[in-house]
């Protein structure tokens, strides 16, 4: 049965050596549309997202917030972040749904060197398979969403599969079908992309002329998209603004890479050049002679 | 009849230099590894990716204990003195093995004994940087991405080094490897290379 | 002596490559998605037990109902065909099967005497025993059969029940009608609080 | 509610006031965003806090807790004084025209026929004037002086946009935004709704704050219409079921009465509670109440309820006076109970005024608490502070099943009763409630029969025809509360059927034709809907007879058209009606009577008798509040609440350090005191917490996620504070008031977190509605302070 899903890229795997399944047409590519604008915040998809993944349940504490963890982790794929925010007299609760975006273009993937450990499938979605993952965490630079999280005990990398076990046999993901408020849409990512063009006209007719969809171009689109009542009030959703598949950290790396793979390559040519060069140097003449 | 010889390293110290040339080696394979995707298969070497991952730190320690070892055993002879000054003055001619422009050399030449405090401060690095990469979950990324880049610049400084090393002590100076198998050097061999150490260790 | 240190070098490389052409298998790659965990679980049809929107709710359960068998509740979700909430469930109702399996639920009577600090563990027969005792004592000590002008009251002072919102219609109305025929004239709910 | 939760969908104006749907009824409030973004519906919230409905609303207005009539007045005003009222509907369907007393009046917060000693009123002046038929007085035209809508609009005249601002601190400006808005429904092409909850009824003026609403909108012209309606959101699966089945002091199943001592037969107890018709054409419902009473009895003692024994009528136990719940807390705390059961409750958290409740149970003789989990009200003899020692009350605690391990039927906040089905078996060592039940009726039988005792004729007579007379099926009782016909033994398919001779029994009217010959109709699942409006007959039974809208003749206009064809509740075709289960005959044509067929008027009441404390509404303040009562100032409260002994000494009073409004309520994470039990909603919502505005704690000294300590005169919380933005400072009556909020969640009684026993209802005072009783929970004054860390 899961072979029936087709692959699109595998972490650390030329596409030469993705599976011949794969070569069948993907069928459909699915997305979440996160309405913003009808999120109550309630927690039923972080909820449900636990109650379904079996995640551990983590001991929490109030830290000062209707917001229930500080922060994601491996066994809190899905976090409602609260912020309250207030521009002149107008006080906005802003509540997101943090929780991975699966990109087009998945950095996470890119920086991803144990073959196999990040899947993305042609369905859009991306998943870890922790049986592969080597936990050195290169997937945590590499996501610009700072999404991936780190469990001690398993010594891997953990995040949103998009319940892929429900979408693989035609259900949408958990915390979709729980939405008590309908925030939270599935289908296919174009039918998503046309409801978004119209709930962004929804809100600006209730006023909010920043209504936007996001779906940041700089990781080739996401696969769970926001329409964003204030568009230009990106960063208190704490969503960057133009996200890319490489980040910062990722080019240090790839340029240390390079200059690594010269710096040896270099040492051995040199070695052997100077070998070729000048060749040994040994006492040979009079070394397995003893002296008279 | 086999060629007089001079004691050059106690088994000690062998012991000490293999399990730090092992490990590093290891480690090196494995770490290059996780940052080269074309070559993630070396991890199959000790036993796939995630065993790679686990043995990689447990090595590292092993590595970091013998390092510490290796500094102890050798540090008292690795501080320079005026002789490996002008040896370092001499250092092309030593390349092109003109062997009469060379000052002689004690039982480490200057090369040998900067080659040990470089070692050792990427050492110190390598520790360092680990450490804190083997315990991920308790610093922020921010920092853990900086640790991982002075982590892999270590890492290839060192493999240059390794290059090096392994160069020398082999092609380039045939005798030399002996000093680290059996721990002794013909004396021709050390009349070459560290004449004034052999002067001092003249065989009976 | 035949093999040098190069050789050797180059020959484990080379094991490796072989060792790694062999053993490196993508199948786990896309293998790995777990199988829909209520895929052979029977399906019930029930309602949310927290707040009275009424949500569809069908509960996933495992076991064939064999004899030798005991059903257990793996999961619970949202009845899609449901008008109200159409499959919808928000924290409460999403982790209803937590309620149901809850590690905190009791499954022995107890009995705290007067002055005691602890509780002490009995069994139905007592429970119910002393249960019907006491409220027979109390009914008697406290009912009244006429007020004092005169008028036939029938009703009993003594004894208060309470609640509940949460239980069936049908175990209401069963507790409506058996506390008024017992003359309890104290009932109350949850609705007024 | 008068409508039901899909219905939402159908409005244009959305106001929730004294409720907060995102956070407690999450799956139901998705309608009223629905027509928010489909309907282009204004959703409005009205709150002392903006709350997770109003992060998603397009308009807040914050209030002080206990504000409520003052803006609903005010809102009456602003129609009024604008002409914003649907005029058609006023005059069609309501009261508006009926002439009232020339003896009534309303001076200084007192309506007339006060009487000081009982703190009650004499209501003979709310009277209307009748004609020399004996019906009642009307002028068509609404302009005599002494008709209700006169009346109406003299009384709200007070509630001026400056006098709602200073008693609810709010702005001027942003109230008539609001009401703009609200009052925007007042036509035909145009309809609003009400989602209301326990913000409105735990108030000592609760009743009237409800009333104030329906006011507004009959005024709008909204009651009985799609989309329309006035809402009360309930906070438990089957309040309303249990309601409807009575287990309520003061009622019997279907809001039948329960005879009080002066009702010496049964006959005496019908005349009392049988509304003779005020006008000549209404169908005045209530006219059938001795089938319903008769039909009851029947269904309760079976063979023995003849006409001789007036149909066991003296089997029914007449209280003499309120009994209530505070009231039986207060015979409790006055040691004048014995015994109390609880079952499925938590009722020492419930409160109000737990220190106070904690005595109380104290001295009781004995308790059974009858729920899956053990409960903090079971161990009150743990309680912080408490010393076993001295308690000499004896405790039971009985575990029982709970909902998914039995089927059975949850009556929602829209009437709809559903089925559910039985998933799993108890555990070995429960039993369910039916068997407890049962078994407790079969052991006290028995001992009556053993050992005789105080009247027991009720007991020995009861029927109890079941399979298994020790565990009776939910399914045997679910077609007893629908009923048979003793004549052919056939379940009853509607109440129409019911008999006032004994020839029918029914346990519940209402619930007539939920399980008929034809089956069990909660268990319906057709999910049809051909309106399009969201009424679904199909699914399940709404009481009563599956109709979806309650009063829905008024969704229609006097020759029967819908005041909205796109909305339509029901329509006269000229033969009969179509569209929903119409609240009216089928075939009675439109003009034959008023739309409101329960009422002795046929209209609805926009003046109405029937409440304790005025056939209007007016503000009173709460009992504990932080200012003056600005309309009248020598009646500050209302003054027909009942005091019970020794409360006053509870209240903060003059010169007691109390400066700060508080309110009490849910978050979405729990419900009430059970998801305590559930792990994952712990973790989601793990402490106790205190909301408090940002001025108040900088001012105090308080950090966000530090610890700050509230008290009130009865009791002491502490917790985490969450400092936030959304509560503002009010300006009341010129002064600054400040409210903070807490959350009821949490006991001692060891939840899966670490709550230190900090209890919402320690603070609340014990006072209730004049109407209902229903406690003050959501007004009350404290101090707060900031509290040092403590170890967890």
């Amino acid at each position: 049965m899961p072979d029936t899903l087709a692959i699109k890229r595998i972490s650390a795997t030329p596409s030469a050596l993705i599976p011949l399944e794969s070569l069948r047409s993907g069928g459909p590519v699915y997305s979440k549309l996160v309405d913003i604008s009808k999120c109550i915040g309630c927690k039923g998809c972080e909820v449900a997202c636990k109650e379904w993944n079996d995640l551990k349940v983590e001991q929490t504490a109030n830290f000062g917030s209707m917001q229930s963890h500080k922060d994601l982790s491996s066994n809190t794929w899905l976090l409602m972040r609260f912020n309250e925010v207030e521009v002149g007299d107008d006080l906005q609760w802003l509540i997101k749904k943090d929780a991975c975006l699966h990109c087009e273009e998945p950095g996470c993937l890119f920086a991803c060197p144990a073959p196999g450990a990040i899947v993305q499938y042609q369905n859009g979605i991306v998943d870890f398979n922790q049986d592969q993952c080597i936990g050195c965490q290169n997937c945590v630079s590499g996501c610009p969403f700072d999404i991936p999280r780190f469990d001690k005990s398993t010594k891997t990398v953990a995040k949103c599969n998009m319940c892929i076990d429900r979408v693989e046999v035609g259900l949408e993901p958990a915390c979709v079908k729980t939405c008590p408020t309908n925030a939270i849409q599935w289908g296919i990512k174009e039918d998503m992309l046309a409801l978004a063009e119209k709930k962004v006209e929804t809100m600006k007719r209730r006023g909010y002329e920043h209504a936007a969809l996001y779906n940041p171009g700089g990781v080739g689109g996401t696969h769970m998209m926001y329409v964003v009542p204030h568009g230009d009030r990106l960063e208190d959703y704490s969503l960057p603004a133009h996200p890319v598949a490489s980040p910062a950290p990722l080019h240090g790396l790839s340029v240390l890479r390079r200059v690594g793979s010269y710096l040896l390559g270099f040492g051995v040519v040199s070695a052997l050049a100077h070998f070729l060069a000048v060749g040994p140097e040994s006492p040979e003449d009079e070394a397995w002679e003893p002296k008279p | 009849m086999s060629p007089p010889r001079l004691l050059r390293f106690t088994f000690f110290q062998r012991a000490v230099h293999w399990v730090v040339g092992v490990t590093f080696v290891v480690l090196l394979l494995t770490g290059l590894a996780f940052s080269y995707p074309s070559l993630f298969w070396l991890t199959t070497l000790i036993g796939g990716g995630p065993a790679a991952r686990v043995l990689h730190p447990q090595i590292g320690a092993v590595f970091a204990i013998g390092l510490l070892f290796m500094f102890v055993l050798w540090v008292r002879d690795m501080f320079l003195d005026a002789p490996d000054r002008q040896w370092l003055g001499a250092i092309k001619h030593y390349a092109a093995h003109e062997h009469d422009k060379v000052p002689p050399a004690g039982k480490y030449n200057a090369g040998q004994k900067l080659f040990f405090w470089v070692q050792s401060l990427l050492g110190v690095v390598f520790v360092a940087t680990g450490l804190l990469l083997w315990f991920p979950e308790s610093f922020g990324p921010g920092l853990l991405n900086t640790m991982r880049l002075l982590h892999y610049a270590a890492a290839l400084s060192g493999g240059l080094l390794l290059i090096l090393h392994v160069y020398l002590g082999t092609v380039a100076y045939p005798g030399t490897a002996r000093g680290m198998i059996d721990g002794k050097v013909t004396t021709a061999w050390a009349r070459l290379h560290h004449p004034r150490w052999s002067g001092e260790r003249v065989e009976h | 002596m035949a093999i040098s240190r190069r050789t050797f070098l180059k020959a484990s490389v080379a094991g490796g490559v072989v060792v790694s052409a062999l053993g490196f298998d993508l199948k786990p790659a896309y293998a790995a998605v777990r199988q829909l965990k209520i895929r052979n679980a029977r399906e019930y049809k029930t309602v949310c037990p927290y707040c009275a929107v009424g949500c569809g709710t069908i509960a996933y359960v495992h076991g064939s109902g064999g004899l030798n068998t005991t059903k257990t509740i793996i999961h619970v979700e949202g009845d899609p065909d449901n008008p109200i909430n159409g499959g919808t469930l928000c924290p409460k109702g999403a982790s209803q099967m937590g309620l149901a399996i809850s590690p905190r639920l009791r499954k022995s009577p107890m009995y705290r005497g007067a002055g005691a600090s602890e509780w002490r563990e009995v069994d139905w027969d007592f429970a119910m025993d002393w249960f019907a005792r006491k409220f027979k004592a109390s009914r008697d000590a406290t009912f009244v059969e006429q007020d004092s002008q005169g008028r036939t009251v029938n009703r009993c002072n003594g004894i208060a029940w309470v609640g509940s919102a949460t239980v069936a219609n049908e175990d209401a109305y069963l507790i409506t009608k058996t506390m008024r025929a017992m003359g309890l004239t104290y009932i109350d709910h949850q609705a007024r609080i | 509610m008068t409508n039901h939760w899909k219905d939402i969908k159908n409005a244009d104006v959305v106001l929730v006031m004294g409720a907060n749907p995102a956070e407690n009824h999450p799956c139901g409030f998705k309608w009223a965003l629905e027509a928010r973004d489909e309907n282009g519906a204004k959703l409005l919230t009205i709150d002392p806090r903006f709350t997770r409905t109003s992060a998603v609303a397009d308009k807040h207005l914050q209030i002080r807790p206990g504000s409520d009539i003052a803006i609903l007045g005010g809102l009456i005003r602003h129609i009024l004084t604008n002409d914003l009222h649907h005029a058609d509907y006023v005059r069609a369907h309501t009261n508006a025209s009926f002439i009232i007393s020339g003896d009534f009046g309303f001076e200084d917060g007192l309506f007339s026929g006060f009487e000081e000693a009982g703190s009650r009123y004499d209501k003979t002046s709310w009277s209307y004037q009748r004609a020399a038929d004996g019906y009642v007085r009307r002028d068509p035209t609404l302009e005599d002086p002494q008709c209700v809508f006169q009346l109406l609009r003299r009384h709200y005249d007070r509630y001026t946009p400056a006098m709602v601002a200073q008693i609810a601190g709010c702005s001027e400006q942003k109230f008539l935004e609001m009401a703009d808005i609200i009052c925007s429904t007042g036509r035909a092409d145009r309809v609003g709704t009400i989602m209301y909850a326990v913000g409105w009824t735990m108030h000592t003026v609760g009743s009237q704050i409800i009333r104030t609403g329906a006011i507004l909108q009959l005024l709008l012209g909204n009651i009985g219409r799609p989309g329309g309606g006035i809402n009360a959101l309930r906070g438990h699966a089957n309040v309303q079921g249990a309601t409807d089945h009575a287990i309520v002091a003061g009622i019997l199943p279907g809001y039948l009465k329960v005879p009080t001592p002066e009702q010496t037969t049964l006959a005496e107890h019908l005349e009392a509670s049988t509304p003779q018709p005020l006008v000549p054409d209404t169908v005045n419902y209530w006219g059938n109440y001795p089938k319903f009473m008769v039909s009851l009895l029947k269904a309760w003692f079976g063979d023995s309820a003849t006409t001789a024994n007036e149909f066991g009528y003296h089997y029914l136990g007449k209280p003499d006076g309120d009994a209530t719940w505070l009231s039986i807390w207060d015979e409790a705390y006055h040691g004048r109970l014995e015994g109390f059961i609880t079952l499925g409750f938590n009722p020492l958290l419930a409160g109000p005024d737990i220190p106070r409740l904690l005595q109380s149970m104290s001295r009781l003789k004995w308790m059974t608490v009858i729920d899956p989990f053990m409960l903090d009200s079971a161990e009150f003899w743990k309680a912080p502070g408490m010393n076993p020692a001295e308690i000499d009350t004896e405790v039971l605690y009985l575990p029982t099943t709970h909902w998914i391990e039995r089927d059975g039927s949850f009556t929602n906040s829209g009437r709809w009763a559903q089925w559910k089905e039985k998933a799993i078996d108890p555990p070995d060592g429960v039993r369910s409630d039916t068997w407890v039940l049962s078994e407790l009726f079969w052991r006290v039988k028995e001992l009556y029969q053993q050992d005789g005792g105080a009247y027991d004729e009720p007991i020995q007579n009861l029927t109890w025809n079941y399979l298994n007379p020790r565990e009776p099926l939910l399914t045997e009782l679910a077609k007893e509360i629908n009923g048979y016909d003793h004549a052919t033994g056939q379940l009853l398919s509607s109440f129409g059927q019911l008999q006032a001779d004994g020839g029918t029994s029914s346990g519940n009217w209402l619930y007539t034709g939920s399980y008929t010959e034809a089956g069990n109709m909660m268990a319906r699942r057709g999910t049809a809907d051909p309106t399009g409006l969201g009424m679904h007959h199909e699914w399940a039974f709404s009481w009563p007879a599956n109709r979806r809208v309650l009063y829905n003749r008024a969704s229609a206009d006097a020759e029967g058209r819908p005041w909205d064809p796109t909305r339509a509740g029901i329509a006269w075709t000229g033969r009969e009606w179509i569209g929903d289960v119409p609240d009216y005959g089928r075939t009675t044509p439109p003009d034959a009577a008023g739309a409101f067929i329960m009422t002795e008027e046929g209209v609805a009441r926009l003046f109405s008798s029937q409440m304790a404390d005025g056939p209007f509404s007016e503000h009173y303040e709460p009992v504990e509040s932080p200012t003056v009562n600005a309309l009248h100032e020598s009646v500050p409260v209302n003054p027909v609440i009942n005091w019970y002994d020794g409360v006053r000494e509870t209240l903060a009073s003059e010169g007691d350090d109390f400066p700060h409004a508080c309110t009490i309520y849910r978050v979405v994470e729990h419900e009430h005191f059970v998801t305590q039990n559930v792990p994952l909603l712990v973790e989601a919502m793990p402490d106790f917490f205190i909301e408090i505005p940002e001025g108040l704690a900088a001012e105090k000294g308080i950090e966000n996620g530090g610890r700050a300590r509230v008290w009130s005169k009865r009791g002491e919380v502490e917790g985490v504070a969450i400092v936030t933005k959304r509560i503002k400072p009010l300006l009341v009556n010129g002064r600054t008031v400040w409210t903070v909020g807490i959350p009821v969640h949490w006991g001692f009684a060891g939840g899966t977190s670490n709550t230190h026993a900090s209890m919402a209802n320690l603070l609340t005072p014990f006072i209730g509605d004049a109407n209902t009783r229903c406690p003050e929970f959501k007004a009350f004054l404290v101090n707060i302070a900031r509290a040092e860390p403590r170890a967890t």
